[in-house]
């Protein structure tokens, strides 16, 4: 039995890690696992040449990380209608019922954490914070609104329209620079923002990457200790981060879990045709999401960053 | 100043087929052209000639549309013309032969031969489907490349950057010859061209002109232009000299004409 | 005065009963020399030989590689590509480049999308539109080329850039679902209907792209317009010269490349199902179709190739990212290889051509 | 026979006293002619003229922008694209282009980090050999470009997908940590070091950009080597003729564009703290590069521009990014600005030429 | 069949310094040079004359490195030599001027007579920082350009592109005639030219000789080849029909000859 794995990219250490998961597994049980990916962020056609590849070749069931989450229903309808398992793993498709099931991080309530966090923690001083926001892309794929808006909700921000950032009025925001989610665009956006507002107390980042980079932005003008970082991932060096005091809270997301998952589930598909159920009261299987800091704030559930190692993926 | 051309005996009540008043044109601080007049005369051969950058190339371009004088008029049989591209002024009959050829270098002889007034299919082919009549070009460039002795041609399928520099100006030439239908300019159509093939470019000029065709020829070939020319425009410095019959001075004086060893009498007498 | 005259080409006198006699060569006519005599005659063939050899490879090595499925999946995801690699392949035979392609094919299919549900246009009304936009966006490069004399690569770098934000302000980032396009405006979705002979599924966008590709080597070849973009490309002083309008032809091609690209855009709404503003066309549609240019054969420099060796170009893609990915190689092996894959079949070509020449 | 010899010449009789006088014009000499004069002459003035008037806009639109502070970290952030921009110019000018500059940069960069974490060895062996390995990368584009006589676009194109695909299944996508290297190997972030006069930082990176730029400037200039640079750019096959080894020559400028790409990836580090393969200058370097190259009046078609000129395109579009940012516009419409200003840059230019002209 | 110079009555006896045997270059289909020989002799003017696409410009490229000849040996000064490229011929003191004149028309006149052999700075600016020595080579440009008497160029550091087509040739000449040690070849240097400046190129054709230097002269014009030449080698069809002297023959024979309408008598007893 064969199963695929598509990702967004194999260049982002969070997918790097899915694959890793998948590959495991995919031996233990005995399945022969093939991946692809796309060559950017949101390359929607590669993953539609790759389902199209996946359903030519006979394999059983396909792992997907959607790029465009409404595209790619036609696409997944076809392998389904030719008798594949599709699973979507970390970003539910839209409608989420169009995969046969999803294993996924809620990247809005990953958001809304480290928000809520962030908020308890500056406490009186959150009323009067400058906060900048850096986001993944120009084109705004589907994580990238979801933990940027969850994060405003999570502060307290009133949002706009909840479908795309950018567009609050709320005057504490200093404003969003798109990073591509590594440390270059990271120091990149730190460094106009804070030439657009030197005292920025508050940073929101779509990863870790993004993270590390803003951090030596901030390092480069000694402000690396009177401004909160917030990030999403969980990956060991983000992690390590956060016990070094780099970033101050993280929400972490088990993708090894996921992609695990996702293998044992086509493995019993393709023995007895069973498909996965999902959590009880949600439309998914929800693999978790878990904030990790060292400065625990009142009201916000966490764990620290020791804990935070021992489940890290990277 | 006015610069009068001096023995002028014939033609000289008949009107300029192109005449051109006061051109000037200049490439940033270089003037190639300094208030040059020109007449050509219906039927006629003139030669142009002088010393290398007296400006005999940009005239002839100003004159074809090549490229727009800064300066001065153009008349063409007695109307006023701007032209503001080669192809204008060849929808006035005038074809020219430029120094640097003007040729697709990975395009066949034929193709080139008919750029721009390409043949079309008879019937729906080519009214509908605008479908080219390749045969048709092919048969014709033959003939006019034969009618020039261009018989080391092998092949007329073949991209003219494969030609040897004569092999390219024999193309050219042929091709302002066979579409020339008011006049007939060539800048030096015989600098790359073997005794053979020049006598035959020579030959075609009499032709052309036979038909009734005026041709300016520019040459360094003093033989030549003495053995062809009706007039020779004499350019100087970016500026017509004066204007000789070959019958009334001698090759030698044209010479010392044109690097200035010499004044003619009328110049020297109006100035 | 006629006497030195006389004189002067008196030798002339030798030219009496000159021979008219052609050069005539012996030549080895080897079976191997014959064969590269016809390789270099027909530059599409290389890219042939080369497709021919990678199907055969895969054919090889995985076992479900050789049936009409896969390769009519093939086809279908080269669809896109070979029609952008149409627009490109005019643009580039002017010595031009087009980055633009993508970003034009997915803006035009955005504006259809969006016409029709945002405004109600119906939906023929609404593709019309999107054509004419996409033929506007290249006209506007073509203008700046052809008229204030820019480099193509900046202009379409610079219209590119602004096209994709444009893109992306105008549609706000939103999807139009393919549920919502089947049931209210179908004709946006016609090229990705397909007929099923024998039970293999061939895509209507896959006749289309094969009809332009045909059609724009007929127009290359035989027609005068062809013949100009040709002469453009290899020397445009020397076109201009000779006759041709050289800025009316840049406009042109540029203008119906936009053309093509919207036609794209539009065949991308039926491959895909829906609109969506932030495909990936619009970033690598451009490097895709280069890749497929070159690896057909047609010059960067402009006036040499010919369109039926892009198509060639963009199948050799098509056939190697297939095969890979049914070998189940990783996908950076894939990209190292395709890589590997464009400088190989290139330096192939400039062998035989050289050893034929 | 040498009657008629004496004879078919004798019209050169004419040539005694021949003039001598050279042709003198009488030119107007307004201020206005004297400046587009100025202008043709200088061809790096006018990129500076656009710098120093967006420089005067956004200082007038955002009381921020005329800080020190906001100009340093312009400087600090065109660093690297102006380094690469030295790589680009280099090939650039001999009518080439190099779409791997950012792949090598980043590839580099990742080796110098994994060569001192994986395999221990010191800092400064590992960049040596970190610097060799980028000169090699150069180098195997050159000889393919050279030898094999590939397109330099094609070339480059395949071995970008290729450099940058064993980049990251050679790093296994791992990044190394900005703590990590200042704790063990520093040497490796040597570049992000600053000087500090009156409180305004300037990085290390940004005096070995302006170094490189100058050096570069001066070799090509003043050297013969860089005039061979130049006429190979022109035409190769008269550079041939008329004696330049052009096959070396362009060997050497790729090579040498990779060590600049190799030191760009070092600075990097410095930079950006960490080592990332999946740094965005990998994706996203070449065309930075191309657009300063471009906008600072360097010829794409080879042999004319100037590295000064690049320069000022890089400071261009370094200002323009961070003008507009300050000024507060949405993320989407400064790209869309940046394209608009890309045409607009190129544009003015042409202008001023063809006025001057 | 080896084609054998006829009425070389002197220096038969002297060693040819430069020689090529059966020197075969083919294009394709078309055969450029088909088993041609040559010889120069030590402080000659050879001519070599010839039908447009006779081969002459092959010849000329086979013997400076240009082209590498498919078949056939070239000695020079009795010793085998393979030209790998015209840097290679000329690091042997062959300096040639191609019809295509080889410049780069971007760069300034003086970049262009210097281009391959610069002249750094005296000290440690040139030896260190291999800086050029500008003053020099232009002075030196200024002086050669002088010398051919084009004066007409206005400014040694205009770029080529900006001069007339005879600018352009006067400078290629010039360069090759200044810098050739052994041999100087010139394919049609006189072809774009004027009167005058045709007349300063034959005389320095004569001064190169007297500098004891041979020359290679290819020209169309028989009146300067028959005035110039101590030897004339006549191309046909891709080889060397034969070689003649000026003095033994007469213009209309040479033409005669090259054309195919007489055919030398030796080489008709030979055949
Ligand atoms: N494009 C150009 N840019 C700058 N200067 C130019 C240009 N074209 C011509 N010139 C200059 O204009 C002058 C006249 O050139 P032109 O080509 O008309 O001379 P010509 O009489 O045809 O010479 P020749 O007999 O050598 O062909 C020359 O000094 C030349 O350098
Ligand atoms: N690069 C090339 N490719 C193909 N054919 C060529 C090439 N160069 C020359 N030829 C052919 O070789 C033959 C000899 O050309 P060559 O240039 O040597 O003639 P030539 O005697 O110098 O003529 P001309 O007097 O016109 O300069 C011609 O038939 C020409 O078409
Ligand atoms: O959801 C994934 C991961 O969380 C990663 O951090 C970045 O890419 C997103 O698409
Ligand atoms: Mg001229
Ligand atoms: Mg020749």
């Amino acid at each position: 039995d064969s199963a695929c794995l598509i990702t967004k990219t194999d260049t982002n250490p969070f997918f790097v890690k899915m694959k890793e998961g998948a590959q495991a597994k995919a031996s233990e049980l005995g399945i022969e696992l093939k991946s692809y990916a796309g060559r950017i962020d949101g390359d929607h056609e590669s993953q539609v040449s790759a389902i199209e590849a996946c359903i030519a070749d006979g394999a059983k069931g396909i792992l997907i990380t959607a790029s465009d989450t409404k595209a790619i229903v036609d696409s997944v309808q076809a392998a389904r209608d030719a008798g594949l398992l599709v699973i979507a793993l970390d970003t539910p498709l839209d409608p989420v019922d169009a995969a046969d099931a999803t294993f996924a991080t809620d990247n809005f309530k990953a958001g809304e954490l480290i928000g809520q966090w962030a908020r308890a923690t500056m406490g009186d001083a959150a009323a009067e914070a400058r906060i900048a926001l850096l986001d993944l892309a120009i084109s705004q794929p589907s994580v990238d609104v979801l933990r940027d808006q969850g994060f405003l909700q999570g502060f307290g921000v009133e949002l706009g329209d909840p479908e795309k950032w950018g567009d609050e009025t709320d005057p504490r925001i200093v404003g969003h620079e798109v990073t591509s989610g590594n440390e270059e665009g990271g120091l990149k956006a730190m460094e106009t923002l804070l030439a657009k507002d030197s005292d920025i107390n508050l940073v929101y980042t779509i990863n870790e990457p993004a993270a590390a980079g803003a951090y030596e932005a901030l390092k480069a003008v000694g402000r690396e200790n009177d401004v909160l970082i917030v990030s999403v991932d969980g990956g060991c060096p983000g992690v390590q981060n956060v016990a070094e005091g780099v970033i101050g809270a993280t929400s972490q997301q088990y993708p090894l879990d996921m992609a695990a998952r996702g293998i044992e589930a086509i493995a019993a598909f393709a023995k007895d045709g069973t498909k996965p159920a999902p959590t009880e009261g949600k439309d998914f299987v929800d693999t978790g999401v878990q904030l990790v800091t060292d400065k625990p704030a009142e009201g916000v559930e966490s764990i620290d960053s020791a804990r935070g190692a021992e489940l890290c993926w990277g | 100043m006015d610069q009068k051309g001096i023995g002028m005996n014939a033609n000289t009540s008949a009107e300029p087929l192109l005449k051109a008043r006061g051109l000037v044109k200049r490439y940033g601080k270089v003037t190639a052209l300094d208030h040059c007049d020109f007449d050509l005369m219906p039927g006629e051969i003139l030669a142009v000639i002088g010393d290398n950058g007296a400006g005999k190339s940009s005239l002839i371009k100003a004159l074809s549309g090549a490229v727009q004088p800064d300066e001065g008029e153009i008349t063409l049989e007695g109307r006023p013309v701007r032209f503001a591209s080669p192809l204008d002024a060849r929808g006035h009959g005038i074809e020219c032969v430029y120094q640097t050829l003007a040729m697709s270098p990975a395009l066949s002889i034929a193709d080139n031969m008919f750029m721009g007034r390409e043949l079309r299919k008879p019937g729906i082919m080519g009214q509908w489907f605008r479908k080219l009549d390749r045969p048709a070009m092919e048969k014709f460039a033959r003939e006019k490349l034969t009618e020039l002795g261009l018989m080391t041609i092998q092949n007329i399928n073949q991209a003219v950057e494969t030609l040897s520099g004569g092999q390219r100006q024999g193309v050219a030439v042929a091709r302002a010859a066979a579409f020339g239908s008011k006049v007939v300019i060539l800048d030096e159509p015989t600098a790359a061209l073997g005794v053979k093939e020049s006598r035959r470019v020579l030959e075609l000029i009499r032709d052309v002109r036979s038909r009734g065709i005026p041709i300016i020829l520019i040459s360094h070939n003093m033989p030549h232009v003495f053995e062809v020319a009706d007039r020779i425009h004499i350019h100087r410095l970016g500026r017509r000299l004066c204007v000789i019959r070959p019958d009334d001075y001698s090759m030698s004086d044209a010479v010392a004409f044109m690097t200035g060893a010499k004044v003619p009498d009328e110049v020297a007498t109006a100035a | 005065m006629s006497s030195d005259t006389k004189t002067a080409t008196s030798y002339e006198e030798g030219l009496q009963g000159a021979s008219d006699k052609v050069a005539e060569f012996h030549e080895q006519k080897t079976a191997l020399k014959r064969l590269q005599h016809w390789l270099h005659m027909t530059p599409s063939a290389v890219p042939m030989i080369v497709l021919v050899a990678a199907i055969i490879v895969f054919g090889l090595l995985s076992p479900n590689f050789f049936k009409a499925v896969t390769l009519s999946t093939i086809l279908q995801q080269i669809a896109i590509v070979g029609i952008l690699g149409c627009a490109q392949s005019l643009v580039v035979l002017t010595a031009g480049i087009d980055l633009s392609v993508g970003a034009i094919a997915v803006f035009s299919s955005v504006l259809m999308g969006q016409f029709t549900f945002r405004y109600g246009i119906p939906a023929p009304l609404a593709i019309a539109l999107g054509l004419a936009a996409g033929t506007a966006m290249g006209f506007a490069n073509g203008w700046l080329v052809a008229r204030i004399k820019l480099p193509p690569f900046i202009v379409t770098l610079g219209t590119w850039q602004i096209i994709l934000a444009a893109n992306y302000i105008y549609s706000a980032n939103e999807t139009i679902r393919s549920s919502a396009i089947a049931a209210e405006a179908p004709a946006l979705q016609f090229w990705g209907y397909s007929i099923q002979p024998g039970g293999v599924k061939i895509l209507y966008a896959v006749f289309l792209m094969v009809a332009l590709v045909a059609i724009l080597a007929y127009v290359l070849r035989h027609t005068a317009w062809g013949r100009h973009v040709y002469a453009v490309g290899d020397d445009p002083e020397a076109a201009e010269l000779a006759g041709v309008r050289t800025r009316r032809v840049l406009i042109q091609v540029y203008a119906l490349a936009g053309l093509f690209c919207a036609i794209a855009g539009w065949v991308m709404i039926g491959r895909f199902g829906s609109v969506s503003p932030s495909a990936s066309t619009g970033q690598l549609g451009n490097i895709q179709s280069i890749t497929a240019v070159v690896i057909g054969g047609i010059s960067l420099f402009g006036g040499r190739g010919s369109i039926v060796g892009m198509f060639f170009g963009a199948l050799i893609v098509g056939v190697f990212e297939m095969g890979l990915k049914m070998v189940g190689t990783d996908p950076q092996w894939t990209f190292f290889l395709i890589g590997l894959l464009i400088i190989l079949a290139v330096a192939v070509d400039q062998w035989i051509r050289k050893a034929s020449a």
